[in-house]
């Protein structure tokens, strides 16, 4: 469904990304990990259109989209929720919500108001007066309101009190469910191999390595030597 | 041997944005001479003790004692010149300036403790030139002296930020993420010069790289959620299980 | 060093053939108003702090000037320097009030306390002359020399030009211009390296207001009479103007930037009553075009020559 | 030259005078023995309607001498001051340089005005002014700088001495003064002049010079309940001041305003906002004077209008000065100016007088009443002329210096 | 007392033309971080507009909606081929271009109608005064304060009730999500240019009546409205509406006790106000 040929992006004027290539099936949840400054954000907002793709291709349903104005990029099914949490504090959480609403979207924001109950009491609140927690799923249930072809999670759990956490980790079941697909970046290893098919490493702006979620799982020290403690 | 002096200290420090408590209450001595490294996920407020170290923040909540003495209160540049020297994580060099506007802007302060002189050519001023130059030979920058900062690579930015911190001569240094988004070889370099200046200076690090944490600190200590959930040695917190579970959540 | 004289050149000869070409008068009123170009330069291209309230400098060194010489009965040389000092001080007053406002704000409180400093003038008519102006200004001789005689005042002029041009540029090379370069771009390094910027910011306003109060000064003398127009928001407007249209990356671009602002004006308004029309569309074409202002002309020209040199060579 | 379009020949003239061609271009016409006289006036802006009437004015001033006085060929050279003092003295200034101008008329605005008098002074340029100020004739007079227009005590007494005439039950008069010194010296002579014609003075605002926002000073004002609303304002403010007045509807209220437009302005209003307004002038083109009976035919052959003000201003003033010329027999300034002083002649507003020491014009100011909209005959018909009155200003109260 | 009263509701009548001035300030100002200096011209553009339907015969309400549609097809213009191809460029640069179209806009209007202005009696209905008892109340005052509030509230209603509304506030709190949610960004900030600037021309046009025009007439109403938008604070769109009306009242309070200060007022009051909380009363950013 989507795929990265030789990506090369900027961020700012450094060169953050070197190379990457790697495609993602329909349904299928991809985790894309690395430690900090690896490039997964950048992967992401390359993918969106909102860092510059200097060369490469990225290819999504069958045309190229890398070089399209980010909005087209959006209205071709691309969704990026990013860590950074945009919240639009001004505006209520259900106005936050249908902003994001696209005709046809499976996703209404009813059912969304079904899928996060967490956030179905606050909804005529201001986006700004939520915690950290529940701006999340906000921004969750705004990306899917758009009834997006791929998702693009970037960091949902980060800093999250636990309870979230989890909150965050049901909503990526039900994704898993109905057969969304999604680029997750994550450092919560164990919500990444949790819910994804297959994972993606990257370090310095390089993929360097690529495997399913069982030879993950058979062994751990692959991944977690590219990651972080020993 | 005598316990090494606390050169700086928080005490109880906090900080809100709204509703989130970025910073929540934490404590920490730093001793003189020694390398201090600050582990966390993103989001743990480890930039925000910073900000809160160099006053770049104002303060909600505790206190920070230089040398015993309360500057909770004081203004960035009044810190700065109590010789806490700092870099920053998102690279804060002044793109549309050379290399060597940039180090010598940071040895011009160290050299002159008032105001900045108004009539002589600034790159005339000859001692302050000369030192410039020898920060910028010690880190092997002096390719690029007249390069404007945003003309180069990351990497060499990211060497740009630590050579202009260390050109003001701190006496406390702290450095945010001196490696991020540095290639392997890039990332090595700059771990090597920090171990060259190691004991010169008391370091306070925020890393994410464990090579390099482990490889070069003394003192290690990990913050989650805005708080402080794990310190001692690197040995003792690669086996930490709070920290595991930090990370990975394991 | 070679570039800086090449400048240096340009500017003494600029003010050596300008009364040669056009009315001496008009060349006098742009070298005046080049000063004060210059150095509302020195706020809004050096140090990043968008003034709108120039005019309220000028016109305190105008009107200083203007009662120094008459109610004040004293001599022509303490009248400027009474001028510059005036000036001076009360941009460090206002300055010191606002300077840690930033960006629009910064541009609203000066705008504001112009329109404060120009009602001050049009109400406290008994001593500024209200809406007629200030009258009755004499040229006293310097030390021998009569400045009534349009050249030898135009001199007088030109030296107090090329000297305020050498000092604002040297000032903008100086440790403090970079300091002031390098707080526009990333004020907060600035400070973490341990300068105080506001400190620096707030010198450059005051160093601009003794410059801009200077340029009143010798307003006045060149018209021997003070306009309320010296002290009107729509002088702060225009100098900002001239100053972008001229160009900020150099203190010729400013001078530029007043002469052609001056002798267009004069131009545009022989041919044609709706002068304003061509006026404006050609601020748009040089903002089109010409992106870092007139001064581009001359660097593109420059970089042109280098490429034929290089060619050839 | 025209409003729009260029001609080949104005072109280069600009281009002389801001020195893009040979200097010496700009003084050789001068060398021939022309003489170069000026006009500068607002061309562009609000008022720019000004400057294109004085500069009909002028014209017909000159044609009727066929452009040439004493055997020399007459130059109008004609320069915007955007009605800015300090442009009005940088162009002045820059005729003086290029072109020796010794003789020139200029701008309704006293700002404008007592600015370049001061050139005048220096230079030695006959000015002969149309502003409102008294300062020209007061403490600002010099040798040089003539006032056509009336004095202010003039203008005040005469509109009040129509509205008792018009109006002799009227007694409570309220005044809005604009804040300067032009609405002070009416102000001061309105209260000079109105115990003595039996009004009394019901209260004063100042109001700033450039308000848009007159409904607060009338809510105060109708609230004294006054009989006359006297209007010491100008110009824009003026306007404003009338378009709100006439929202309210009052239909017992007298407005007067003793020196505040002239018609031209008043065309930016509707007929049905200035319907019964008392106007005080210095022209209108019904003065029944031979002099003025000519202009007004010439105006109506050559440009098909009425003359106003500011047209009647430029020709009389020019048509004065090629008078004293002729009298003196030089077109030296120093020696017209002396001439001009107690100078008798027949003007557009019949027997006239230069006053020796002010250099005030003595004649007589004109008070007009807006027509109600259904009387107007055309655009231009605009007020008829009802009384006119010339006490001069009183001595005590004259503040210039010169004997 | 009763002329207390009578000044306020003076004031609020004129604090709502400001604020609909300055409303159309902050929804540029938000949307684009560009001051408008093409306001005046726009608002002269919408009094000319409503004056020339006027004079053809068309009702006043149908004049007050050309004023509108008018200025915000030359807003559309001005930031379609002007605003939208500096971006990048310095912020001086979007400046000063709106200086020289603001200049060209008011010699083109000098060109049709003339350096004479205009005048417009309001229609029959809306002429004279109400006798409220303790005051006279012209009822075009009224009639302003009315269209002034009514085109508050639809602004108010586009902006809180819409999709595009909810774009707009979106917009100019982060661009570039908004772009992430398929929302074509430019096409936004022409929209919010041409809306800003349709609401200096309803201002120009409910003035017309009480003020005239002519081509500059809008420059005094510009200066009060940027003080208006920065006594409101940055970054709050209806922080303008309760300032506007805040500084009308203020104004028309002070020509109880003194009259001629009343136009320092305004600046006085944003000096204090920004030095004792440098982000204005409602400011947000």
């Amino acid at each position: 469904m989507l795929t990265l040929s030789s990506i090369d992006a900027y961020y700012g004027q450094s060169q953050a990304l070197h190379g990457v290539s790697f495609d993602v099936a329909e349904g299928e949840i991809l985790a894309l990990l690395g430690r900090n400054g690896a490039g997964k954000t950048t992967t992401l907002r390359a993918i969106m259109g909102l860092n510059r793709v200097a060369r490469g291709v990225v290819r999504f349903d069958g045309r190229v989209i890398s070089g399209l104005p980010t909005h087209k990029i959006a209205r071709a099914g691309v969704t990026l929720v990013p860590e950074t949490r945009d919240a639009f504090s001004l505006l209520s959480v259900e106005e936050n919500i249908r902003l994001g609403y696209r005709t046809g979207s499976p996703y209404t924001v009813e059912r969304l108001l079904e899928m996060f109950p967490i956030i179905r009491e606050f909804r005529l609140k201001k986006g700004g007066e939520l915690s950290g927690g529940q701006q999340q799923l906000m921004v969750m249930a705004r990306g899917l309101a758009m009834g997006p072809k791929l998702l693009l999670l970037d960091e949902p759990s980060q800093g999250l009190a636990p309870i979230m956490v989890n909150a965050v980790a049901e909503v990526l079941s039900a994704l898993r469910r109905d057969r969304l697909t999604v680029i997750l970046v994550e450092q919560n290893l164990r919500m990444a191999l949790d819910v994804a098919d297959r994972v993606v490493i990257l370090e310095d702006g390089v993929a360097v390595d690529a495997l399913s979620r069982a030879a993950a799982l058979a062994d751990p020290a692959r991944v977690e030597k590219h990651l972080a403690v020993h | 041997m005598a316990e090494p002096v606390t050169v700086l200290e928080a005490i109880e420090l906090t900080k809100r944005f709204g509703k989130n408590t970025v910073v929540d209450g934490v404590s920490l001595k730093f001793p003189e001479g020694r390398l201090h490294a600050i582990l966390g996920p993103n989001g743990a407020g480890k930039t925000t003790l910073f900000n809160l170290l160099t006053k770049d923040y104002p303060v909600d909540g505790g206190e920070i004692l230089l040398r015993g003495e309360r500057v909770t209160r004081l203004r960035p540049h009044q810190i700065s010149r109590r010789g806490v020297g700092r870099s920053y994580q998102i690279t804060s060099v002044l793109r549309e300036l050379t290399f060597f506007e940039n180090v010598w802007l940071a040895s011009y302060r160290a050299d002159h403790a008032g105001a900045p002189g108004l009539w002589r050519d600034f790159r005339a001023h000859w001692a302050t030139a000369e030192k410039t130059r020898q920060v910028l030979a010690e880190l092997g920058l002096e390719p690029f002296t007249d390069r404007k900062a945003a003309d180069v690579s990351y990497g060499d930015q990211r060497l740009l930020e630590i050579a202009v911190t260390l050109a003001t001569r701190p006496e406390i240094l702290l450095l945010d993420e001196p490696t991020s988004g540095l290639s392997q070889r890039e990332s090595e370099r700059v771990k090597q010069l920090i171990l060259s200046i190691k004991g010169k200076f008391t370091i306070i690090m925020i890393e994410h790289k464990m090579n390099v944490v482990m490889d070069i600190s003394d003192d290690v200590t990990v913050m989650n959620r805005g708080k402080v959930i794990a310190s001692g040695s690197p040995a003792q917190i690669s086996t930490d299980a709070a920290v595991r579970s930090a990370y990975f959540g394991l | 060093m070679n570039k800086n004289l090449l400048a240096l050149a340009a500017v003494v000869l600029l003010a050596v053939v300008a009364p040669m070409v056009i009315p001496i008068s008009i060349a006098n009123e742009i070298i005046v108003i080049a000063i004060f170009a210059m150095a509302t330069n020195l706020v809004i291209g050096v140090a990043g702090l968008y003034s709108f309230g120039q005019a309220m400098f000028f016109g305190a060194g105008a009107y200083l000037t203007g009662y120094s010489l008459t109610a004040g009965g004293l001599s022509l040389v303490p009248s400027i320097l009474i001028a510059i000092a005036g000036a001076a001080a009360l941009a460090g007053i206002v300055g010191a009030v606002i300077i840690r406002r930033s960006g629009f704000y910064f541009m609203m409180l000066t705008f504001a306390f112009n329109q404060m400093a120009f009602y001050v003038v049009l109400v406290w008519s008994g001593v500024t002359g209200g809406e007629d102006g200030m009258a009755g200004i004499k040229r006293a001789p310097v030390g021998g020399l009569d400045l009534n005689d349009r050249s030898v005042f135009y001199a007088f002029c030109a030296v107090l030009f090329v000297a305020s041009y050498v000092i604002l540029r040297q000032i903008k090379k100086s440790p403090l211009g970079l300091v002031l370069e390098a707080a526009k771009e990333n004020p907060r390094r600035m400070a973490s390296l341990g300068y105080s910027v506001h400190g620096a910011q707030l010198a450059a306003f005051m160093i601009s207001g003794a410059f801009a109060g200077l340029a009143g000064s010798l307003y006045v003398l060149l018209y021997r009479f003070v306009p309320i127009d010296s002290i009107s928001w729509i002088m702060s407007g225009n100098v900002v103007f001239m100053v972008v249209i001229g160009g900020m990356s150099s203190m010729v671009g400013p001078i530029m930037g007043a002469a052609v602002f001056v002798w267009l004006q004069g131009l545009f308004s022989l041919l044609w009553a709706q002068w304003a029309l061509l006026f404006g569309l050609f601020i748009i074409f040089v903002v089109f075009t010409l992106r870092g202002g007139l001064i581009e002309l001359f660097k593109r020209v420059a970089r042109i020559r280098r490429a034929g040199e290089a060619h050839h060579g | 030259m025209t409003p729009s379009g260029f001609s080949r020949r104005s072109v280069l003239q600009a281009l002389a005078a801001s020195g893009c061609v040979a200097p010496g271009f700009a003084w050789a016409q001068a060398a021939a023995g022309d003489l170069n006289i000026a006009l500068l006036s607002q061309n562009s802006g609000n008022f720019a309607t000004h400057g294109e009437v004085v500069f009909k004015g002028a014209t017909i001033a000159l044609e009727e001498r066929g452009h040439t006085i004493l055997g020399r060929k007459i130059n109008l050279l004609r320069r915007d001051d955007e009605g800015k003092p300090a442009i009005g003295v940088r162009r002045l200034t820059e005729l003086v340089e290029t072109s020796q101008v010794k003789f020139f008329i200029g701008n309704a605005s006293s700002a404008v005005g007592l600015a370049e008098s001061e050139i005048a002074a220096r230079e030695k340029i006959v000015q002969y002014a149309g502003g409102g100020s008294d300062e020209f004739t007061g403490a600002r007079c010099n040798p040089y700088t003539f006032q056509w227009s009336a004095s202010p005590y003039t203008a005040s007494s005469t509109t009040l001495e129509y509205v008792r005439k018009a109006h002799p039950n009227a007694k409570r008069v309220y005044t809005l003064t604009v804040d300067y010194a032009f609405g002070h010296s009416l102000l001061k002579y309105t209260r000079e002049a109105a115990p003595e014609l039996g009004f009394e003075l019901a209260g004063n605002d100042m109001h700033p010079l450039g308000e848009r926002q007159y409904t607060q000073y009338f809510n105060k004002a109708l609230a004294v309940k006054p009989d006359v609303i006297l209007l010491l304002t100008a110009g824009s403010d003026f306007l404003a001041a009338v378009r709100q007045l006439s929202s309210y509807g009052l239909k017992k209220v007298i407005v007067a305003a003793p020196w505040a437009a002239e018609l031209d302005e008043l065309k930016e209003l509707t007929p049905q906002m200035r319907a019964g307004l008392i106007l005080g002038l210095n022209y209108h083109s019904s003065i029944n004077t031979p002099v003025n009976k000519a202009f007004v035919a010439a105006a109506a052959k050559r440009y098909q209008m009425l003359p106003t003000y500011a047209m009647a201003y430029a020709y009389d003033t020019f048509r004065t000065i090629f008078l004293a010329m002729e009298k003196a027999k030089s077109v030296d300034s120093t020696a017209v100016a002396r001439v001009m002083e107690g100078m008798q002649l027949d003007s557009v507003h019949g027997p006239t007088s230069i006053d020796a020491r002010t250099h005030q014009t003595n004649r007589p100011y004109y008070v007009c009443l807006c027509k109600q909209p259904d009387a107007q005959k055309n655009d231009q018909d605009i007020a008829d002329l009802v009384f006119q009155g010339d006490k001069p200003q009183p001595a005590a109260l004259n503040q210039c210096s010169r004997t | 007392m009763n002329l207390v009263a009578a000044q306020i509701v003076n004031g609020l009548a004129i604090g709502m033309l400001y604020a609909v001035m300055a409303l159309g300030l902050s929804i540029i100002k938000g949307l684009l971080n560009v001051p408008n200096f093409a306001h005046g011209a726009l608002f002269a553009v919408g009094a000319y507009v409503c004056y020339t339907l006027s004079t053809i015969g068309a009702p006043f309400a149908v004049a007050l909606i050309g004023a509108f549609s008018g200025a915000a097809l030359l807003g559309f213009l001005i930031e379609r081929f002007g605003i939208a191809n500096l971006t990048g460029g310095s912020y001086l640069l979007q400046v000063l271009f709106l200086f020289g179209t603001a200049l060209v806009i008011e010699q083109i209007l000098v060109l049709i109608y003339g350096t004479t202005g205009v005048s417009l009696v309001p229609p029959a209905m809306l002429g004279g005064a109400m006798d409220l008892g303790f005051m006279f109340l012209p009822r075009y005052l009224v009639f302003c304060a009315l269209v002034g509030a009514f085109s508050i509230v639809a602004v108010w209603l586009l902006i809180e009730k819409t999709r595009i509304g909810s774009s707009i506030r979106a917009g100019i709190e982060r661009r570039e999500m908004v772009q992430c949610l398929g929302i074509d960004i430019g096409t936004l900030l022409t929209l919010g240019f041409a809306l800003g600037a349709g609401m200096a021309g309803l201002a120009g046009g409910i003035a017309l009546p009480l003020l005239g025009a002519n081509a500059t007439s809008g420059n005094d109403m510009m200066a009060i409205a940027f003080v208006v938008l920065v006594l409101g604070g940055l970054g709050s769109l209806y922080g303008a509406v309760a300032a506007g009306i805040l500084i009308g009242v203020a104004q028309s309070l002070t020509t109880l006790v003194a009259p001629s200060a009343s136009t320092l007022l305004i600046y006085v009051i944003m000096t204090v106000v920004l030095l004792i909380g440098p982000k204005g009363l409602f400011g947000e950013r």
